[in-house]
Formats: C-alpha cells, structure tokens, sequence
C-alpha cells in the first residue's frame, strides 16, 4: 500500500532514521533547533523551513547544534570533524549564502583527498535550499549548483521527488565524500509521493528514466522534473512521446543513462532552472553534442533562465522560471527540425 | 554638539515623524502580509525605531547608511519617500527599486540608502567603502553600517571593523541588539555577552545605548558621527532593543519569554518614551504629536491605496538593469 | 615599428595610464605597493607577482592602497566605493582565494543595478590570477572563471596578448559594471607582442581571430591560445587549416564571431583550462551545438583537465593542463569524423 | 602542571632535536630552493621553531594541529616524517602527500596534522571541527590552529573565534606574530596593536609570549591544552616571533628594517636560547646538543639524498584520490 510523504517528511524521516543508525551522524546550522538561549521554547522552528523539527527532542543538544551565523566556522567546523571520526550534515540555509563560506567547501573539503595523497577522508554533507519561485528575490533564489559541480572534489545532488530525496540522502550520509545536498524549497510541500518507511539508499550516478518515450529526451532536475512532466503529458496529446531522465545526482552524472537516449530519440531539450552560462543545461548539451553527435537529429535545445538575477515581482519572477509553455515549445521546435 | 533634548521644535517633530512613520508603516505591512496582500519575505523593524531615526537625524542625502533584511525602519528614517516604498513591496514597477529588490533590497541610492542586504554580514564591508570614497574623495560625508546581534558575528563584519579603523574610515558600526538572530540569543550567540566589549579589539571605541530612547541614540551617534567627520575615524554604537514582531512574518515566536513581547510593547516602546521626554521637558505639545501621528496614518493608507493599484512591471522589465550595457 | 611588450608590462603601462586620466580610479588589494607600517622601503613588492610596481610613487598612498589580509573588507569596500563615485581597481591575489570574499562579488556587485531596478552603478574592477604551471599545487592555480561567467551581472576578461591585456583593461577600468579581469600568471613574463603606446580600448564582446583558417575552429582562452597556436603551425604541415577565436571576454560572449567561425569550418574544438564540468568549453561547445547544429560536419570536442583538483608534482600538473598534443588529437579526431 | 625547565632530559633533547630539525630542514631547503632543486612557493619556518615545538610538546598523535602556508615546521613539532616531507617537496610519489601536495598542502593525518593550508584563514574553522569532533565523541584530544598575524584579520579566523568559545571547544588558537604578512606589518593591520588584546572580545582567556624562548611558549601552551583538555574551552595565544628569511623563497625582503633580519639571527635565535637555558640550569650538556645536531644534520641530508632520486608519480595517479568512489 502506498504511503504517501511530502518531500519534506521524507527527508525528515530520513534524518531521524540515519541519525538513530549511526551515532557518528551530528547536525548543524542556524536555528536547526532554535531557541537556543533563549527564554522560550527550544526546537522553537526546527529549522528555517522546519524540516528539522523534532531532532534535538530527539538526539540531544550534542548531536543537534545550533550555531552562530558565521557560515565559514560552522560549515568548517563540520568539514574538519568530518575528517576526525564524525559525519556532520550541516545545514547552509540558503545556497545563496556560499558566498561567505565557499572556501571552506571547494578549497578545504573538495581538495583533503586529493592534496593529502587519498590520505583523507571527509564524510561531510552540506544540506542547503535552491530555487526561485518564493517571491524572496535576487539573494534567496538562486540554484548555484553549477558553481559546486564545477569543482572536482565535491558530489552533488539533486532530489526531485520524496522518494529520492529519503534514498538520496541516506546515500549522501553514508559516502565517504563530501556531498552538497539541494532540497529546492518549492518541492518540500508540493511534492509528494510514495516512500517506504524502511531506509533505503538510491546509488549516486543513476539517472532515473521519470517517463519512457521514443521521440524526444527532456533532461531535467528538481522542480523542472514535475514541470516537464506535465508538459510531456500535454505533448502525448499531440502525438509526442516525450522521454524523462531525472540525473538525481550531478556529480557524478549519469552519462550513460542520458546518451542511450539520446541515442532512442535522437533529441534533446535540456531544462534548468539555473542561471544559464556555464549551467548544467550547457554541461548535458555539449556532453551529448560530444558523445553522441551522430545520434541527433536536430540541434539541442536549452531552456534556461535568462542571464539575470532573479526578480521581486511574482510576474516577473514566474517569467524569469523555464515555463511549461517554453518547455512544450522547445520540444515542439527540436521535432520540427 | 546638540543633543537630543536640545533640538530644535522642527527637528523634534521630524525625528518623531520619521519614528511614527515607521511604525504604521510596519504595523500596515504586518496586517496586509496576514491578509495575503503581500509576497514574500517580510521583516518589520517596528520597536526598533528610535535607533535608526537617532542615527539617521544626522546624516544628510550624501552620507550613505546600509542596511540588512530588517531595512524598512532605515529606509524611512533616511527619508526614502513612503509611497514608492509601499509599491516596492507590491511588487509594482513604480515601487523604489521598480519591484525588482522587493522588502529585502529596497534602496534609494538618491537618498543615501545603500540597501537593505538579505546577506547577513552583507552591509559592513559596503559600508567601509562608502566610507573610503568620501575619505578619497574629500567629500566630509559619513557612512553607517546597521547590523544586528546576529550580523556581528559574521566574518565580514569583523573584517570590516578591523579595516575601517586601520584606516580611520569616516563609518559608524551600528549593531542592533534586538536579544534575538531569527530565534537564537544574542546573549548566548556574542561570546563576550555584549557586542560593545569587541570595540577594543578593533582599536575603536565603543558605546551601548538604550535602544528605546531615542535621546540616548541621538547623542552618542552625535559623538560618532562627528568623529567621523572629523578624522577620528570610526566607532562601535551597541543599541540595546526589541523587536514586536517575530522575526519574518509568519514566525510563531514560541522561543521568546512569557509575556516578553507585551512588556516590551507597555514598558519599552520608544514613541510613548519619546512623548515623554519631551512632554515633561516641556518641547512639544501632545497635540502636535497628536496630529503626527493623524499626518502619517493618512500617508500610509495612501501608500497602500496607491500600491494596491500601481502598474505591474511589463514582462520585458525581466530583461533590464541587468549591465549599464552589455 | 613594433613596441614589443612583456604581458606584465602592458598591463603596468595600463594601468598608470588609466590612473593618469582618471583621477577617480584607486587601486587596493594585499601588498600591491607593499612595506605598508614596515621600517624598510614602501614599494617593496608592488604586487604578488610586481604589476603595480611603481603606482604608489606615482600616485601616492590615497589612491594605491594596501591592505590588510581580509579579502570581503576591502572587496566589498571596493565595491560600495564604486556606488559611491571612484572607480576602484581591486585584487583578489589568486582567484582560488574567492571563496572566502564571494559574496561581494557574486550578491553585491552584481546584483545591485538590477536589485535597485537599474538604479545603482558599480564599476569595480576585479583583477586576479589564474592558471596552472607555476607548481603551486590544488589551492593556487584554478581558473575559475566560469563560476563568475555563471553569475549575471559580473563581466568577465580573460585577455591572452599583451596587446589585448592593455586594450581590455582600459576598457574594463572605463565600464560602468563590475568586470572580474582573469590573469594568467603564465602569461606575465612569456606572452609578449606589439603593444602601442598610446591608450586605446578593446571592445567587450568582440572576439578575435587569431588565426585564419577553414577546416576545424578552435576556441581557446588565454594561455590555450598560444598553445593553439603551435598546435595549428604544426598541423598546417599535415594539411589541416585551423583557424582559432580567442573569445577575450566570456560575458559577453561574442557569440556571432564563433557561430560564424563554425558556419565556415563545421568543426569544433574547444580548449580550455579551467575544469571540464559546467566549464567553458561546455558552455561554448552547447552554444554550437544549439546555435550551429546544422553546419557541424562531426562531432564537437572539448579539450580540459580532467575532474581533478591540481596536483603538485611537476609531472602530473604538465598532465593535467591540456597539452598541444591532445589538441591535436582532437582537431585530427574531427578531421577524421 | 610540568613547566618546560621541569621537563625530563629525555623530553628536553627531543624538544631540542625538533627544533634543530626544522632549522636544517629549512637551511637546507632555502638552499636547494636556490639552486633550483625545488619547484613551487616555498615558505620557510627557521626562526620560529620554538613556537611550533613548545605547542606541540604538549599533543600527542591524536591531538590535531592545523598549520598555514607556512607548514613545515609544524609538521616537524607534530612528528611528521622528515625522509617523506623532503620526498614531498620533491614532489616525489613517496611524499607525506605522494606528491599531490607539496610545500604548502603538506598534511599526514596519522600524525594528527591536518595540513598546511595555502588559504590564510583556511586552518582556523577545521580546527573548530577537530575539537568538536573530540569533545562530541569524549575523547579528551584538543586541536590546535597555527595562525599567522595577517591570518589573525581573515574573516573566517574571527569567527571561529567566537564559533570555539560559544561552545568552549577545546581548541587552541596560536597566533604566530612574526611582524609581517608578506610585507606588511602587523603593528599597522592588527587594529588593537597587539593580537592578544583580542581575546576578550571572543571571550577567552589571551596570554602573550616571546616565541624565540621555547620554554615561555611550553609554558604557556601548557595552561592552554589543559585548560582545553579539561573542558575549561579555547585560550588565544600570541607568540611574537620573527622569520629569518623572506615571506617565500625569493623574497627580497627590502621591506625590513637595516640590519633587521641579522639581529635576529645573533640575538633571537631560539636554538641559542634554549642552549643557555638549559646549560645555565645544567639541565642537558653541550656535548649532547652537538650530538643531536650532528644526528638532525645526517638526517635531513640523507632526506636530500633519498627525495633526489625517490620515485616520481605514473601518470595515472593524475586521476586517483580525488573521491573515496565516484
Ligand atoms: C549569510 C546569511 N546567513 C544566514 C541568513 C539567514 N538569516 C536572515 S536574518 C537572520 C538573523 C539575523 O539576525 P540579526 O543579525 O540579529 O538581525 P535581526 O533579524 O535580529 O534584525 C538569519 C540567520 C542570511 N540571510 N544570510
Ligand atoms: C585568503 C588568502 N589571501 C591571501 C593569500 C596570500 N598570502 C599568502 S601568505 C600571506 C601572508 C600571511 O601572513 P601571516 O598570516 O602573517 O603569516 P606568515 O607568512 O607571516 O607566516 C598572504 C597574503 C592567501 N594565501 N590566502
Ligand atoms: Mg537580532
Ligand atoms: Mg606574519
């Protein structure tokens, strides 16, 4: 029987499960409980989004931290116990902070293994929110994970259902490497599905197939899986047989996995909702216009953001977000061709 | 140097304006954010008043203040014009920032207002810079960093206290000290208890206010901002305060004290402190105040009446503001 | 006749000329005149690598300004100077030291015009070094650049002749955005050419054509570029015609000169040393393959490192920055396809 | 507590031979730097040896240290393996590192020293995290973060700063002032003057220490591992020192003072120090400490001998240690 959790209870089960596994597992980030010294409640939000509730009623103060808001202490903090016995998952609330605390994540965790000779090992998972779609604007918006797959060291992943948010996670907690983790905000309510109670681990490195389909590839990740699932169906009214791969993880890409079907459908659309130049849409497209060139029919398509940051207003926030209509006719266009 | 209680009855009334405006603007934007008028992030800065208009009555449209996430209160008591705000918040082309910054950017570059910053740490380094410019330039103008408890404790305010006193940077470093970074103690989150004590470390001095009197703010910004006009390079303002509402909107606030929020709205709200000062000392009278807070409701109903029906950004505003060119 | 002129040169030229015009220009970063508070001389570095030689005598300690080791304090006091009416010149020594000063540059800087709905200006220049050779191992030789390609609102250089060095940075110096300027320490002392004397701009956006030729394009940037260069004399004696763009700046990207280049040669070859994933050979090669699908005769090949952090062993790190021979093999490999 | 005169002959010889070692070891490479054996940034320790031995006399292997750009000496204190270290400067893939790292990422985990680390400011969060680690699974073990005087204004060591002292960690912070970072000196970038002075404004107990004289850093460092050890959280130390040669190899140093870097080496050389000590207090004889030079000199030549023909990298090892599995 099915049971059905929303992408935010699913990752809340997984941290409960994971933590009560393995008592080397400590969280960290600002107001992951809350309250701390403070008069009132502790566990006061559980988290900015609340998907932390819970586990210091749990799991105790020394295993649920609540920091200061000095990101490159905290964040390192979890890098340098990671490579000293712990598995820290620290939370960085929005991605759009790494500004503060990027060297801590690509020049210290991304680089111990290598530098040190395979001498290091750095269980660290860097938990943090993307995505527009929020009305909080140009600072609070941004998916950036092409700034973190860029930089060999580091995995990255990218859940876009319940689903794999619990496996994918239960995966990143337990890898040897450091792993940013990007829960997109709009997802935690509005996806839902079903989840197993039991834990489970979704290997790093195997797209899932969201939808068969011999015409056309829609390579997509997070929210754009369920816009583009949508537009597939839409599509399948005007004859179009659309075929989903969900990479789940980034890096390591399932290279494969996107070029067999490329290699069935001979077209791509890659969709993204992050910035453009030098995104994740460039890196699939030039990956298949490499290796399987002799495979396409018509040019790759990518549909992207523009090159902007992203805007207050919700119409033009909802503008600046790959629609499903630019989707449909991205599609539309490469069958064209 | 003036202090507070020595101001003349124009500024007296400007600085209560300024101070009452915020709070209607603040309580109006609360109601509209629960109604659903409004999108987004919202932090109201409503307690908090007599810090930023104290600092704020010294500075002119050419000194430059920063703010963080919580900048509608600096914004208004740097005279960023009410109305343009309000649409800013709806998200309307006419708004401050033409809807594209919304409550956490919101700016005014013409009146000195470098920004609300939704970066926490954001604003100081900013801040030494417009500081540097004026330095360079010759200009005599000033520039103030806000920043809260939990602001001072990222890495770029640190940085940004050292480098303005190295180079006796014409910037006053204004921590407010609301007790609370989202729902973490500022009592537990500052190391040594209170953020003024770091002042020694940076080689500047340093100076904790009561953050609901608005005289106290007044004159040891005085101090500050003359210093820094004078060359004496910057100083460390701690303002001690609350806030009435949650952190955003939408915060149940369930880690702050029984009955805290009520006692800091009876016993520590800077505007019925302001009238009395004034009222005992004999500066103004109740009614004008009265009258005050008549002028500024009626703005802000305005605000929202005009916001609510504004022009909505065209679909190729996307596009713009991007690059000068490009 | 020919002014020829070291890398290093022309950019120190540009620079005092700039300074000269400018009165409003400023220049700071970590001992870029160097004895700041010391007994011995001032000027005692000019500079990491001695480009701002010789400023501070010129132009005094008002206008070049050393400071301390705090990289967001004088970053983002660059840019809120550049609000406010200078036009500060800043370095960030290597680029590898970004992540501990992003935020100024990627949040600030870049966003506010389009924040304050186009109500802001902010010409900062960013100057930093990039690039590998130097045996300066993981956290000093990264390129980097395509994590500022990625952010809308930065414009990024990456100049690769002396010539180009001079006329980009007075460009760069005279633009009203914030321009990141990419330095490849390799280039300082072995690029050399004819460089005129008298000040002149280069247009952003307009790439140039290093070479001629109609069979295979190559796309390169700074030091790729020389080594095109060799790889294609060398390849004219097996008959194959290259002709090689030099982008010069990535944003903007002059999109029209390498879609023509491809329209002419249908072939591509992208060298680049900046790492593979969501790189700039990427986002160039799904450029083509969106853009110019129809005129490619095979399939496009990027030319990297692999996904590695930088080694430091001599071997290893000649390895792991393209070499002329795997250039090469790949424009032989698309002559063959 | 056990100061350093009250230390055993044993424990004294072997605080003399690793200080010893670092200073040929340092000699040596500054020479073959010269002759232009050695490729890369090289920066050398000699003159600062006491700080490095007289803090790490008092870990053990599991006892973390974090270093800077400036590593080696470091990793002498801590026991690193001087034949591995010159084989890694080499480059060689018999290297501490197998030759990925080199001079400025030299670490060896096993010996509790987490790496030179070529980012100033880098080393003081991770060393947050070694205590955090030891204090969350009880092991006693403490950390310790090598910082520089210019490190000393990095953003992220201000904060872990405070990070340490929040939750009493038991860290402790080092900060080697050698009077310049690069070219710059600190008595201009460190605000406050002096680093110690710090110490309050994060809440933690500073001493300030003549790091050419081994037995006040082992003194101090002594009350600050206890301290640490014994959850009493993070102490600030300074140690004011000087580095006999450049900032890096090559360096022309005309930044220092006349006659500067020589008086150094006739009047502050903790090596000489330490010999009137422990002679004035007849504690070890001349003739042992000339053994040990003996023996410290035979070992880094053989070291020489050994990394100039050790084996260098295959071409494969390029692509290994990047990930655990990938
Ligand atoms: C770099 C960064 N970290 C975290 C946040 C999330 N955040 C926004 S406001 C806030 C609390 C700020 O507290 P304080 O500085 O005391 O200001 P107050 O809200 O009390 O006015 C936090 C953690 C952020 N916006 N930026
Ligand atoms: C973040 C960062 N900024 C700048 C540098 C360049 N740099 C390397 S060492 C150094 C000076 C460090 O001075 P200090 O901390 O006093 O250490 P010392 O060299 O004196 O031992 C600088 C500026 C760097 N490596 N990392
Ligand atoms: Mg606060
Ligand atoms: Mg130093």
């Amino acid at each position: 029987m099915a049971r059905i959790l929303s992408y935010r209870q699913a990752l809340s089960e997984a941290f409960r499960q994971e933590m009560e596994r393995d008592p080397t597992i400590i969280m960290l980030g600002e107001d992951i409980a809350g309250g701390k010294g403070a008069p009132g409640d502790q566990d006061a939000w559980g988290g900015d989004m609340g998907i932390t509730k819970g586990l210091i009623g749990r799991f105790g103060e020394a295993r649920v931290i609540d920091t200061p808001i000095s990101e490159s202490a905290f964040i390192g903090a979890a890098v340098g116990a990671a490579t000293c016995g712990l598995r820290p998952v620290v939370e960085l609330m929005f991605v759009d902070f790494m500004g503060v605390c990027f060297d801590q994540i690509f020049n210290q965790a991304a680089k111990f293994r290598y530098m040190f000779g395979g001498k290091a090992r750095t269980p660290v998972v860097i938990r943090t929110q993307i995505g527009a779609g929020y009305r909080a604007a140009a600072q609070h918006s941004q998916c950036l994970y092409p700034l973190f797959t860029h930089i060999p060291g580091l995995k990255c992943v990218v859940p876009s259902t319940p689903y794999d948010a619990k496996g994918l996670f239960m995966t990143a907690v337990r890898d040897d490497d450091p792993v940013v983790f990007f829960e997109h905000k709009l997802l935690y309510d509005k996806a839902k599905g079903d989840v197993p109670e039991a834990p489970y681990t979704i290997p790093f490195g195997e797209a899932a197939i969201v939808r068969d389909g011999k015409d056309v590839t829609i390579v997509a990740l997070a929210r754009m899986v369920h816009f583009a699932q949508d537009v597939a169906t839409d599509l399948a009214k005007e004859g179009i047989d659309v075929e989903i791969v969900d990479p789940r993880t980034i890096s390591p890409l399932d290279e494969e996995t996107i070029l067999d079907s490329v290699a069935k459908t001979g077209r791509l659309v890659v969709v993204d909702e992050a910035y453009p130049r030098c995104g994740m849409a460039a890196d699939i497209a030039s990956l298949v216009a490499e290796h399987a060139f002799d495979d396409l029919k018509a040019p790759i398509r990518k549909v992207t953001p523009p090159h902007t940051p992203v805007p207050f207003a919700p119409e033009l926030e909802d503008a600046f977000i790959p629609s499903r209509a630019r989707i449909a006719d991205a599609v539309r266009s490469v069958m064209r061709a | 140097m003036t202090t507070g209680l020595q101001l003349s009855r124009d500024k007296l009334l400007e600085a209560y304006r300024r101070m009452a405006t915020i709070r209607v603007f603040e309580e109006t934007v609360h109601d509209l954010f629960e109604s659903g008028a409004l999108p987004g992030f919202v932090h109201l800065y409503a307690g908090e008043e007599a810090s930023a208009v104290g600092v704020c009555s010294h500075l002119d449209d050419d000194d430059r203040i920063i703010s963080t996430h919580r900048g509608h209160g600096h914004c208004i008591a740097k005279g960023c014009e009410v109305v343009g705000m309000m649409k800013e918040l709806f998200g309307s082309s006419e708004g401050t920032c033409r809807g594209k910054g919304g409550s956490m950017h919101i700016a005014d570059m013409g009146k000195g207002m470098m920004g609300a910053n939704a970066i926490v740490g954001g604003g100081p380094p900013l801040a030494c810079g417009a500081a540097l410019a004026a330095k360079t330039l010759g200009t005599g103008k000033v520039a103030v960093a806000f920043t809260g408890d939990g602001g001072s404790n990222q890495g770029t305010t640190f940085e940004s206290l050292n480098f303005a006193a190295i180079f006796k940077l014409p910037v006053v470093f204004v921590f407010e000290n609301n007790g609370y970074a989202e729902t973490t103690a500022s009592s537990w989150s500052v190391a040594c208890g209170d953020i003024v004590k770091r002042a020694p470390a940076f080689g500047m001095p340093g100076v904790q206010v009561d953050g609901f009197d608005f005289f106290a703010v007044h004159d040891a910004a005085a101090e500050a901002v003359q210093r820094a006009r004078t060359g004496g390079g910057p100083t460390l303002i701690e303002v001690k305060l609350g806030r009435f509402f949650g952190h955003h909107e939408g915060d149940n606030q369930s880690y702050r004290g029984k009955g805290e929020v009520e006692a800091l709205r009876r016993d520590h709200d800077c505007l019925h402190r302001f009238r009395k000062r004034v009222g005992d000392a004999k500066l103004l009278g109740g009614g004008e105040l009265d009258a005050v807070d008549a002028e500024v409701k009626a703005l802000v109903e305005r605000a929202v009446a005009e916001a609510r029906t504004a022009p909505r950004p065209a679909a190729d505003q996307l596009l713009t503001d991007v690059y000068v060119s490009y």
